[in-house]
């Protein structure tokens, strides 16, 4: 199969489709996932493909559906349950990480839980506080999750396709505002590995890392930046957990410069993780200090321009590399 | 011989809800609204047989199809509608939005995006009026989606238990987004469930605000006298599950037929058979709704967006610390002199 | 004429529930446990009328106080009672201990601490068995206090409207931790809740183990053709909550009189009164059933504690990597070598 | 009133006490709070003292009774909710996260939510993975929380006493392992204000940031380090959120190292943001990198002996210590 143009919400359909003609065990479970075909259109004709007993529509109860999808996993199916919103994961926080998280170490090894909890955050919809937010930290914190957060067509369907091979737990979080995005998709050919970080551009002067739709405020960012003639370095992480740091720590150790950019609150989130890891291993490298660049630690609110104004946008991060490089602050800014 | 005229006072408020509810509509559709998220209650507004049983002091949460709800209990329509265009005169300053607006002072304890979210903090109103001795009750409004989340049972079982002046109403509109109530209920005899946890349960006609506010005003007065209950009301979802739904996964005969269970139509006939109103005045109630509507949406796309400084406030009370804005603290980390 | 010497081996059972249990006290008093949360299930052995219900592949979980139910289905108590002294040869390899002991062979999809936690997964093991059309069953035990835990009404909501074929079993022992169920409960027949949900739904007598085998093995059959159920047994909690908990909250009437509801004696009193066994055939029982005991007991007092490095396997998979331990991550950035 | 000797909980205790005293909106709600007088004894006799109305005994359902706190305090009491272990957070993140910590915001500053959430969380019991989690981290990704955790018995009492007069929602978290510590309770005198860390002990040639328990092992540590002579400051947070970071800052300006302990998990823990915001506000003048040292990123085992060795020892504090002095590995490292 050779690759084609697609959008990321497509790349993901597909991926669920391929990985449920090759396994009967696969089976997708959560709200509105069958007849509506997802509230952002992913798993749409999934339901007349494989049956109601494979696409499974589920009430309201996403502490039970996940808690479900755990014991089906148990028993040997490879269940996909979807979170509408992953704002609603404080609901089923106790059931992922005390269950699903913790059942193979509290039972020794014999009990696995092979399951992908499939969800999507970000901003970008005006959609508030309670549809908006970038939660991946708590994730993060959990010893016994793995989490992926794919910002490209081509990942959105590698790394769900490699989700569902794990034999562990597997949060994969989407990004609403990228569901139209278009790209290409190479069913053969993965950007990398499962667990390994991808430059996405070369750059000599800082290293630019990041995930999710701040890829692509990075990228825009580095553009800009090269326009002032700084050639910044964009590592997209991919996966949070596992994560194989020697990327990182070698991009940083070329550059001595690192921005760490996520559009969750910055206190507390994946960006103040990844900059302590780089801090620790870099230190002899660094000419200046390591910075996150993250959304505002505020609530997400309604209001468009305070929406838009509450998270990192290509120019904060041009600017934020601009003075990390002692330029002027531009004109721009 | 007086005449009872609150069915005139309610047809009144229907008529708005409906108005009102058309305007977000057109709201959206001018691309004034804060995002699309934006759930009409079109086909419930019986439940102002609910609202016109509360009294002033009583206090409620809504699910995030609410506007009706708060028009019931004495919303501006002008503060709403700019709330819901995510401008600075709305309600909650543009922060909230549509799925997010309350009123302190009407008791409006909050609209609620996460389904059931609302539904405990009555509990905790009734515990409040309970120890201070008020009488005052607290209601949940909330769909028939939320009756399958875990928090329902667990809030209805602590209001029984403990006997508090509370009341759980299901707007039951056959429909949580593309999932009819059957696919999503192992059982649909709501009230036995409610029951089973040892509240009073009654059953709502949603074509028949009266019918519904003499079933309400009982549960109401029980619940202030310290015997919580639940009612369901039925009812149709007129439209699709938000602005973007064009509910594909109904058939138009059975969206026709849905229609048919016009409350706002029904309320209106009956006040013309009871001779409440004539025709002409009652068609005079429609046109002082649409104009009082068409002001509001009209207000709501001039008002002014928030500044965007104020993303920064009602994070916490003001005069204790308040988050530092990121490019402050970049600034601060990076600029030339801090170095 | 065969005899049905069923009740015979039921009543083995309990005597080697009470039997491991009053040891599993044994090895906290001689501060052998891995910690004091050990949750004794003496007064509720009646739950071999469950367990003996159930099938070879049939599946469950259970709550904190599941000792009883796991060796109803076959557990080794030799294993658990090293695993609830956290020793290497125990069946979580010292890891789980008494609320997290599970046996993947034996169908236990583990023990849970989070009260309601191990709920929902029956569902899913219901899942998986309708879609591969396998005819196992899944059973959830736990408490009554889990009865006041939305999670269970979700999970009940899902078995009853997919049809799967699970059962929930409440073992009901009157408290949770200090707290009466009439304290806890707005009202007590949980089995409408359940009906009310969509199950079948029957009542044990957890003094009569031979009763709730009747009516469990009805429900276990109506679960294998899809109509899933709730049962409640009744029983009395003998001791306090855990090992540290004297019981504070309760008379010592109260106690006394609990403690008659004594499932084992009364099952002993039985077999010897159906001719199933005379007396010294029973204290042969019990007997065997203290040595057995006692060489678990004992075995785990002498095993070997896990390896510290095994803390770090199974948090994922073998051959996934692994976490690193922090004394190794430290001394890579510290090392004169790496700076 | 003058200064007692007294422990950590029965400081908690007194502080519950004072607090309904002075005001009857003061009320405790939670599992076991009453009768029982708490799973860890903390409110024993206060049913007693204030009726069932005001130390209400409440069913297990944790998201319930957080969500009854939140309904109880928009409407004007003053909640205390007691949740008996950190560890079922999970089942309250959404009552938490998405309702007590936004409803401010959302509401555009309508609605208060003047709440605390007791609960207790660590090691030290063998009480397994689901019972001995230290999960601070969601808390302070959480925009909206206040975030108290007091290591001592002068900040047991003090803290809870301030996190009751705070107008927004507090989480308080004791450590299961400090209950029976005995210290100085002077009701009179905090050990600081809210939010100000405490520097406990004076040292010039590095930092430890910590809280909760493991600033006494902290303490021992730098005790050890001391005797190589190594010169130690220990920093006690206190308070997570608001959090005055110049005196941390000031600290490590001095002695140009850093290490930040925590019990929790190490990944995306607080630690790391910790460390994060020194590396970002202190580059030039550190000698060091930051470290950090925590939890192992496993579950927690019930193996006494595996429960101990996953998380930090003095030993591994001092050992850590001397390497980040560049001293030699010691003989009983
Ligand atoms: C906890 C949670 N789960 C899912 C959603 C997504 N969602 C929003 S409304 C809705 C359907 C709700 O149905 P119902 O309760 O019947 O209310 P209605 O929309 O019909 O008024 C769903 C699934 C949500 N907002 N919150
Ligand atoms: C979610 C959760 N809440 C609270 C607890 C603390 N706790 C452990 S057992 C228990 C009582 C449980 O009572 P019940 O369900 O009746 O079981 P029993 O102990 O009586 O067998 C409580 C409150 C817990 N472990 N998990
Ligand atoms: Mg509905
Ligand atoms: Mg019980």
């Amino acid at each position: 199969m050779s690759a084609i143009e697609t959008t990321y919400r497509d790349a993901i359909r597909q991926a669920l489709l391929d990985a449920m003609e090759e396994d009967e065990n696969v089976i997708l479970i959560g709200e509105e996932v069958g007849l509506y075909g997802g509230a952002y259109g992913v798993t749409k004709g999934l339901i007349d493909l494989y049956s109601a007993n494979r696409v499974i529509d589920a009430p309201i109860s996403e502490a039970g559906i996940v808690g479900t999808a755990v014991g089906a996993a148990m028993t040997g199916l490879r269940p996909v349950a979807e979170l509408m919103y992953v704002d609603f994961i404080g609901l089923v926080m106790d059931q992922l990480a005390n269950q699903a998280a913790k059942s193979r170490y509290m039972f020794g090894g014999q009990i696995a839980v092979p399951m992908v909890l499939r969800t999507q955050g970000g901003t970008g919809r005006s959609a508030a506080a309670q549809h908006s937010q970038s939660l991946e930290a708590w994730m993060l914190h959990t010893p016994g999750l793995r989490l992926a957060m794919p910002a490209t067509v081509n990942d959105a369907y590698h790394l769900l396709r490699d989700a569902l091979r794990q034999p562990d737990p597997v949060v994969f979080i989407e990004h609403k505002g990228l569901y139209t995005m278009k790209g290409t998709l190479d069913p053969e050919t993965p950007d990398a590995g499962w667990g390994t970080p991808v430059i996405r551009r070369d750059g000599k002067d800082l290293t630019i890392v990041t995930y999710s739709r701040m890829l692509h405020e990075a990228m825009r960012a580095a553009d800009t930046m090269a326009e002032a003639g700084i050639d910044a370095e964009v590592i997209d992480l991919r996966c949070l957990n596992p994560l194989d740091e020697a990327a990182i720590f070698a991009s940083v150790q070329r550059t001595g410069r690192a921005m760490i950019v996520t559009e969750a609150a910055t206190a507390g989130s994946a960006a103040s993780e990844i900059a302590a890891r780089i801090g620790e291993s870099c230190f002899d490298w660094l000419e200046e200090p390591v910075v996150r660049i993250g959304g505002e630690d505020i609530p997400i609110p309604v209001s468009p321009s305070l929406e838009k104004g509450s998270i990192p946008s290509a120019q904060l991060i041009a600017e934020a590399g601009l003075w990390l490089m002692r330029k002027e602050t531009p004109a721009w800014a | 011989m007086t005449t009872n005229t609150a069915p005139l006072s309610r047809y009144r408020t229907m008529r708005r809800i409906r108005s009102f509810e058309e305007r977000v509509g057109e709201l959206f559709l001018r691309g004034e609204s804060a995002g699309s998220m934006l759930h009409l209650s079109i086909g419930e507004e019986a439940v102002v047989g609910v609202t016109d049983a509360m009294q002033k002091g009583d206090t409620f949460t809504t699910h995030h199809r609410g506007h009706g709800v708060f028009l019931g209990r004495g919303a501006d329509p002008a503060r709403m509608m700019a709330e819901i265009g995510g401008k600075a005169s709305g309600y909650c300053r543009g922060k909230g939005g549509s799925m997010h607006i309350a009123s302190h002072a009407l008791g409006h304890l909050g609209a609620n995006a996460i389904v059931g979210g609302g539904i405990p903090h009555v509990v905790g109103a009734g515990l409040t009026y309970r120890n201070r001795g008020t009488r005052q009750v607290s209601v949940a409004f909330f769909g028939d989606g939320a009756m399958q989340q875990g928090i329902l049972y667990e809030a209805m079982n602590m209001a029984a238990l403990w006997k508090l002046p509370v009341l759980f109403v299901c707007l039951n509109n056959q429909y949580g987004m593309g999932t009819r109530v059957d696919r999503s209920a192992g059982r649909l005899a709501f009230g036995e469930r409610a029951e089973s946890f040892g509240l009073a349960a009654a059953h709502g006609d949603g074509t028949d605000v009266e019918q519904v506010h003499d079933v309400a005003s009982q549960l109401v007065v029980g619940a202030r006298d310290g015997r919580p209950g639940f009612l369901e009301i039925d009812s149709f979802r007129f439209y699709g599950h938000a602005r973007m739904d064009k509910s594909p996964y109904r058939t138009p005969e059975e969206e026709e037929e849905g229609r048919k269970r016009d409350p706002v139509l029904k309320a209106r006939e009956r006040i013309i058979a009871e001779g409440l109103a004539t025709e002409d005045e009652a068609t005079e109630i429609d046109t002082d709704a649409a104009e009082e509507m068409d002001a509001a949406l009209e207000s709501a796309v001039t008002a002014a967006p928030p500044a965007l400084d104020t993303m920064f406030e009602d994070v916490f009370a003001p005069g204790t610390p308040a988050p530092r804005p990121q490019r402050d603290r970049l600034r601060a980390i990076l600029s030339e002199d801090a170095a």
